[in-house]
């Protein structure tokens, strides 16, 4: 991949803050967009902009394609089909649509309604996840259980960041409705195994749901091999626009799952009394969509497999080494890391004696953009015992000199704070 | 120059006495006796304080606190306990109405030096939206203290 | 207002469709963009880009502030405080979000948990709707009720097109929970007077929803000066861009409403075991927003308000009674409205002989966009006896002129079938 | 010029086939004796037609269909009905195919006149992708009458 080329496809990277040029190495909270997917959003407002899957007219059936087209190579994207792809509006708005889900079937139950039986909780069924969620694949799982009487319980993660996985046998038992876990961690970077996960699921009869906000990003994921009935990821985090996500579901899993919203264009008949509903993607999509923002992230995904979502993986996860051993390699800084896999595209670190919010206004003040905090995984946060760590993430952009910079920052972080603290004889 | 620059803007936020109280904190370490002990978190970034607080005669008496977090934070901390260490309730209603008007400034509050003391210090980080509740932390703490020993006297 | 420099705002009104001028009579489907809207999207992704109430760098200082910003104009657009408007992904997504509440508390209620009564549903309880509502603020309301064994009632239409709204006072009882009706017309245009609404349910404090998607585009809404507790609208129609919906509630409701959708950024604290959530309106919007959009919805309001709400109504109605005027004294057209008010912004026509299709058919061969079907108000159209209409709606940038452009491609209509039916003795 | 742009693409739409057959419908009005009814709506603009049919001999023996409807959707019923009357299962499915090949065509498909018959006029209303739905309205309503007349028998 020609970095140079690619940067110049993006036209934030021009930008400069403090009077310094941006050094952008937060991509794990959302990526920056090249032209050509805000040009995507440009045309579609300029010369095509109608209600998709609505109209007779010309610029409706424009929309329509536009918009369905979309779908298509956002199936692609994940060698999956069309009919597979639901439009949302984020991962967490995924997640939260198949909680729903499993709340509404429950709810249908109790009413002596015809539910798929995989969909309803009761008490002394349980949900399995693990301790290094982001808060978006953890809290809606605890809220359903709170709403179910079922039970949470997740595989804990050990001091070395790693999954006590061989408690998933115990922990997926027969009345275990469903296991939802993240491909690569946000904060450690990891990638991890599906496999065990799946198979103690599949043991079971018990759904699956994969979080994949930070590998679909990065990675060739061909989501019909991995045997999960489910997977989430936003567009935002793919150089894709603001405001939408997706959910993929087998088609077996998404013809079961009762409907979530509903109102206009996901009705089959409507009337006083009743509704008919359609079929998937349909069923899922009330509502005039997010035309000009589905239409940007088929530009998205293709302009990321154009490059090569193996080139894309090589090129973070050398800059992710790269990074964890320059800054491992740095006197008082502990790159966190997890003995279940080299980071992805990011890297956790701590710097002794210097808070990570410190680090993060220290790096800023340099141009230099990280993440600081808990990451929204504060269990795992928690597991590792540090207060909050500093994040530095990589994209198709990023660069072995911004790197660099960043070293040269922390140190002259470590600089800064040793001289303000050392003459006060902290 | 650039170099300049970013040492300038760095240093507003880092005045030398944030660092002085950041470095050398006051009234650190929980003690007893106390009315009431209130466990505060900065949802954003997971800082947490954890102040005791006892009344007496209307005045704030016994202050200590714990915790963990940033230089802003902690420091703040810090200058909050000494400057309202031993002063009646309605200066601290006064002190933490001028904090709040100055944090929430944007940068172009002028604070009242002669109500906040040392802490006008902080006017520098009032430019920098997510650190504001940095420095918040401390004094919504014992804001919450106060009112739930308010509250229980009352009643 | 100055159409002809409105017009030039909008890129899309220079599009040519068949080879002719594009006169775009759909905007109560979605509206078109004007240029400043379009730009906004631009020069967030091009210059402010990152996860807004998230970071501690400038970048994302600066999204937060526009991302917030826009939340302030929004809430200055309706009269309302900044702390009352969530941002949502439709107002499809903001009506079901509200149900998914009384869901949700319904089922804590039967956990045992703690919840504000008003949002639980019991069997024999009941939602109170009208039969003139869009299918969004009504299938939402039918799952609600087969949910929870709650009844579903409704103000009838008369066939000519008025609600026999003197039976509100027999529907709405000491067990109606919620009251939910729309504000103007989607299908009839007409603006629908929520006096009689709210004070039914004031009488048996019954919680009020107004769906406004087809008022706030195109007239001054004070939210507060209505008395209802929630509001809902689309910026897709007020100019805006795709994606983005709102949800306005009093302070009291939305304090009182239990949380929808969960996970990042909505949070106080989290552990694996349980979590507690921050207040409106973070309390409602987990996951990194739709940024780019919120602050091009805030242009678009901005833009609108520019122009004063005065007489952007005053326009529109205009429009509506010129083209409900022209079209009615076409011989064999029928314009349908409703005895309850004139249109605002929509006016729906039958042409005798010729199916709704077949006229937007021809309508779009000379560029003209109308809506044809039953405009997701199904059981409207089966009230007023018809099998679907015509309709043509208008907003700022809609002139005189592509009314009559619109009555003569009407004629052509009428002869093109005459004459291809006669001869075939139909 | 304009005129003749415009009338050249509507009437690709518009053949006269299939304005004669909206003029002059076949089969319609519901008939006895029937196996099976079946009702079927255009979801998205909501077009119905309701079909009767019996099976005989393994041939389409009686059919019958009313509806409410655009020209498209009302003269490709009754197309159908008159390509399809008295033929036998094999061949409705056949023609189902091509008819459904040629309709997702985009307009490009050429269609199989040997099959298809007077319905290659659809060919031009498979350019409009919202009509498309339109013309196989009837078809789909007597696919789902086939298949519950076999459901029915089979077991
Ligand atoms: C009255 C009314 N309510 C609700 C909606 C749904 O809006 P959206 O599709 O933007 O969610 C619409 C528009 O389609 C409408 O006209
Ligand atoms: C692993 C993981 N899951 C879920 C999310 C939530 O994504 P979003 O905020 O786009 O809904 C994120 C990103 O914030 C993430 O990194």
């Amino acid at each position: 991949m020609d970095i140079e080329a690619i940067r110049a496809d993006f036209p934030i990277l021009k930008r400069r803050v403090h009077d310094l040029p941006l050094v952008y190495l937060d991509s794990a909270a959302t990526s920056q967009k090249p032209q050509c997917v805000i040009q995507a959003e440009v045309d579609f407002y300029s010369h095509h902009n109608a209600a998709a899957n609505r109209g007779a007219h010309v610029l409706a059936e424009e929309a329509t394609e536009a918009h369905e087209g979309a779908r298509a190579i956002l199936a692609d994207f994940v060698g999956a089909k069309p009919d597979e792809i639901i439009f949302t509006r984020s991962a967490t708005d995924s997640i939260n649509m198949v909680a729903t889900a499993f709340a509404n079937a429950t709810m249908y139950a109790q009413q002596g309604l015809p539910v798929d039986a995989r969909f309803v909780l009761n008490p002394g069924d349980s949900i399995v996840v693990t301790e290094l969620e982001h808060h978006a694949n953890l809290v809606p799982w605890q809220e359903l259980c709170k709403k179910t009487g079922a039970q949470l319980r997740w595989v804990t993660v050990s001091r070395d960041g790693s999954l006590q996985i061989e408690t998933l046998e115990s922990l997926v038992d027969s009345r275990t409705k469903l296991v939802a876990w993240t491909h690569v961690s946000n904060l450690l970077g990891h990638q991890i195994d599906h496999r065990p996960f799946v198979a103690a699921a599949q043991r079971v009869g018990a759904l699956t749901l994969l979080d994949a906000c930070q590998s679909v990003p990065h990675m060739s994921v061909a989501v019909p091999e991995l045997g999960v009935d489910f997977m989430v990821w936003s567009a935002h985090k793919m150089l894709g626009p603001t405001g939408l996500g997706f959910l993929w579901g087998t088609r077996q899993a998404l013809a079961a799952m009762p409907v979530v919203e509903t109102g206009g264009s996901m009705i089959a008949q409507v009337t006083m009394e009743s509704s008919t509903y359609l079929e998937a993607p349909a069923k899922f999509e009330p509502g005039v969509p997010a035309m000009a923002q589905t239409v940007a992230a088929g530009v998205a995904a293709r302009y990321l497999m154009t490059l090569g979502m193996a080139h894309v993986e090589s090129h973070v996860r050398q800059l992710s080494a790269y990074a964890a051993a320059r800054l491992g390699s740095i006197p008082g800084v502990t790159v966190l890391t997890s003995a279940d896999g080299d980071p992805v595209s990011a890297v956790s670190f701590m710097v002794d004696g210097i808070h990570p919010h410190d680090v993060g206004q220290l790096l800023d003040s340099r141009g230099i953009a990280v993440r600081v905090g808990h990451h929204c995984a504060w269990p795992l946060i928690k597991a590792l015992g540090v207060p909050a760590t500093v994040r530095a993430s990589f994209s198709v952009y990023s660069t072995h000199d911004e790197i660099d910079q960043l070293v040269d920052a922390v140190i002259a972080c470590q600089s800064f704070f040793s001289r303000a603290l050392s003459h006060r004889g902290a | 120059m650039q170099g300049m620059v970013e040492m300038m803007s760095i240093e507003q936020m880092y005045q030398d006495i944030i660092l002085d109280y950041y470095a050398n904190p006051v009234a650190k370490g929980l003690r007893e006796p106390y009315q009431v002990e209130v466990h505060h978190v900065n949802t954003s970034c997971g800082d947490d304080i954890t102040v005791r607080l006892a009344v007496q005669g209307g005045a704030l008496k016994e202050l200590s606190w714990d915790g963990v977090g940033c230089s802003i934070s902690m420091s703040s901390m810090s200058m909050l306990a000494e400057a309202v260490a031993e002063k009646d309730l309605a200066t601290f209603d006064t002190a933490l109405a001028e904090f709040t008007r100055l944090m929430h400034g944007k940068g172009v509050v002028v604070p009242d030096e002669l109500i906040l003391g040392d802490a006008v210090a902080f006017a520098g980080v009032a430019k920098f939206a997510a650190r504001v509740k940095c420095a918040l932390l401390g004094w919504k703490a014992v804001e919450d203290a106060v009112t739930r020993i308010k509250g229980s006297t009352d009643d």
